[in-house]
């Protein structure tokens, strides 16, 4: 079983050369920790700012460079600041090559839910919607189940939805999984997690073909 | 040269009154006005419709006006740093329409450049889609939206000059450049007002033609919402 | 009768203190020569400038400062350069106060015909259309008639249009005008010209109420 | 830091084809991608369409590639400055489409933007309305308007970097910030390339993501069409 940065390792692997990448708030933000660095990747917050780099010593400080989770942070040389209608253009216009983020549900069509808990929590979409209503390539970070131990990976997202039929992979603590004709396919098992594990905390329909290989991470 | 320049935050909002729709620049607390949001809270205008990315924090940003209840309806794409605005939410007292940041940040362009209406994916498929109209362009269905309309905008800038021309900093410019214009009168405070001239034309993010009204801001506490080292 | 420059003369009494104004090419270019100097104003040119100022001397002459009619010019304390989307913001947002373009024809109804002339003549509509499709206030700089001796102004355009029910205002070698209830509503006679000569070189209706006082230019 | 650049205007135009459509920034002759044009006559690629504001002057610009009966298609606004032009639109050779100057900035910066459509004023009731639909918005029509697709756009930018940032100087700007993007492969030529780091992150135009290829052009020739001196 992954902890958090296991699964940010585990995604850091999907970057690509040449990428530019939007990671979310939570787990998505620590894949940038763990990226090869022999590519060459710049990483875009929809704040406004490509080329966004660590986080700052206390000398560099500034509060008028912050991240989408209002961390502060640097930037990069090479990087460059802009307005949130330019920002959208970037994620619209499909120029931004990966979007990471994290889910309450993701549903075997595809569909994810990321927003809103009818009359009990509704922190709004943020940038969410126009990520996943645009991306070419979406993956999910999330844990495999909820703290009551229902399974996140669904036949049908029961919370509103964030965007339909979007999502290409799943990263969990348990496996990773790709999304095909409407069915969660199991690619990769967690170091530890039987394929029955994983069997048992996924409510959606499963496609497992062939030998499942661990991850190397 | 036609100068902009406003004496005090009390004459740069001069014609507030309750019921007004207004913008708010900012994103989390990192580029908003903070001196008119000051001035709003003493002003105590009410019913007061806000449009802008967050609410702010419990005791700043436009927290200060929640408490004080002056807000009717909050137009927003991110509320998650706010209890008291959760509360007021959940109990029905506020009014609160949340839409995507990036349809968010396109109608208040649209606004600003006087296109009435534009398609984008944003939100199909979910209930910000409801009741708007869906079109398909190249195979993928897409929802309209309107710009906004709005009585003021407030925004903060790093420089001005008197001429209203604007230069923002790093990410504090989110938001802020995309309102100028955006309603019928736009109030920019920056951290500094110079001379028509000082500001290099190559480098204005936004020329003093959508902006109504300037002044200097007294002061900025500048607030960091999450301060990571590392 | 007014030569270009009285026309340019008379338009310039037009231009308000706090006035962004946009001209055209031709006759409206020379109205910036004219314009009170205890006013407020700048000018805008759609290619990219808001603060334009005079023609260069022969050391300013920039191959990158030009304006919307390619002439190179200057640009005044206080002045910006943005882009064509940015230029047409401002224009189709209604943020620029008056628009002075020339014409070929002005209908009663304040339609509009600048930009072609069908099988011989097609230069292109520029900004025109943009123009005259959100300004709150245009006014047309043109002679009366054409070389041929026809009126201009028009019951109706005859050319392919470049705006609908947009003109509010024309001034001429012979005469100012606005328009009312679909009508030419004579304002102002030219020196030395008659109500009758007016009347004569206008083919469409005209209102003349009272007497028509001469400008003062 | 994802480096863009190429070695020349060879390499940044691989994959050019006959029946392309192109986008070329440039107000008249001031800002036009100088080289790009240049190789473009050189390898003598035919039946293209050109989505640009003019079309050159007869032996200078696009007119180079008017001449050579390159050009299948021209989409431009305003093109009365090229008699080569006027005669083979007269004749019927080539294909012109003359839409509003703005109308075709936002069609631009839609496509950059993931804009599909949106809708204008300008136009509404002329030519450039035939077959668009039509509709109302505040009591006022409007027209819609899509996004344009091309294959390749040529920029040429002032000042850029090995990431694709550009800045553009003075009224040279013009369509080539809204053309960075809105086409498959965007190449930008410059008149100085410089290491990443150089420009401030503040000022940049147009941010490298918008940006396939960048190269420094050989020489720049900036022919001015009215000099006009006081």
């Amino acid at each position: 079983m992954l902890d958090k940065n296991g699964i940010a390792k585990r995604i850091a692997q999907e970057v690509q050369d040449g990428f530019y990448v939007n990671l979310g708030i939570g787990i998505p933000t620590l894949v940038a920790n763990y990226v090869r660095d022999d590519i060459e990747l710049e990483f875009q917050s929809e704040n406004g700012i490509l080329g966004m780099g660590p986080f700052p010593t206390e000398d560099e400080v500034d509060a008028d460079l912050i991240n989408a989770g209002k961390q502060t942070i640097t930037a990069l040389p090479g990087a460059s600041f802009f307005d949130s209608s330019m920002s959208f253009g970037m994620i619209r216009g499909q120029h931004v090559d990966l979007t990471i983020l994290g889910a309450m549900e993701v549903a075997q069509n595809g569909n994810i839910a990321n927003w809103k808990i009818p009359g009990k929590m509704v922190k709004g979409m943020g940038g969410a919607m126009d990520l996943v209503g645009s991306a070419k390539n979406i993956i999910v970070a999330m844990m495999h189940t909820n703290k009551a131990g229902d399974s996140k990976l669904l036949k049908a997202c029961s919370l509103p939805l964030t965007g339909v039929e979007c999502v290409t992979k799943i990263v969990t603590n348990m496996a990773v999984l790709d999304i095909v004709d409407k069915k969660f396919r199991l690619l990769e098992r967690a170091p530890g997690v039987s394929v029955e594990d994983i069997q048992k905390a996924t409510e959606g329909d499963l496609i497992i073909e062939g030998d499942i290989p661990e991850m190397s991470i | 040269m036609i100068n902009k320049t406003v004496n005090s935050v009390t004459e740069a909002l001069e014609g507030i009154k309750d019921g007004m729709t207004f913008m708010l620049g900012g994103f989390g607390l990192s580029g908003i006005p903070e001196n008119s949001i000051k001035e709003l809270v003493k002003r105590n205008v009410q019913d007061v419709t806000c449009i802008s990315n967050n609410a702010g924090v419990d005791d700043f940003g436009l927290g200060l006006l929640l408490k004080k209840k002056q807000i009717k309806k909050m137009i927003s794409s991110y509320v998650g740093e706010n209890a008291e605005f959760e509360r007021q939410m959940l109990s029905g007292e506020l009014e609160v329409e949340l839409i995507p940041q990036g349809t968010l940040a396109e109608r208040c362009r649209a606004a600003q450049n006087g296109i009435p209406a534009f398609y984008t994916p944003a939100g199909y498929g979910t209930e910000v889609a409801e009741g708007k109209e869906v079109r398909d362009f190249n195979g993928k269905p897409h929802i309209m939206e309107n710009a906004f309309e709005a009585d003021f905008a407030f925004v903060k800038a790093w420089k001005g000059d008197e001429a209203g021309n604007l230069i923002f900093k790093g990410t504090a410019r989110n938001f802020n450049p995309v309102m100028c214009g955006a309603a019928k009168i736009t109030v920019v405070e920056v951290e500094e007002l110079v001379k028509p001239g000082e500001l290099n034309p190559n480098f204005i993010h936004i020329p003093g033609i959508f902006v109504q009204r300037i002044f200097q801001g007294e002061t900025y506490e500048k607030r960091i919402e999450q301060r990571t080292t590392r």
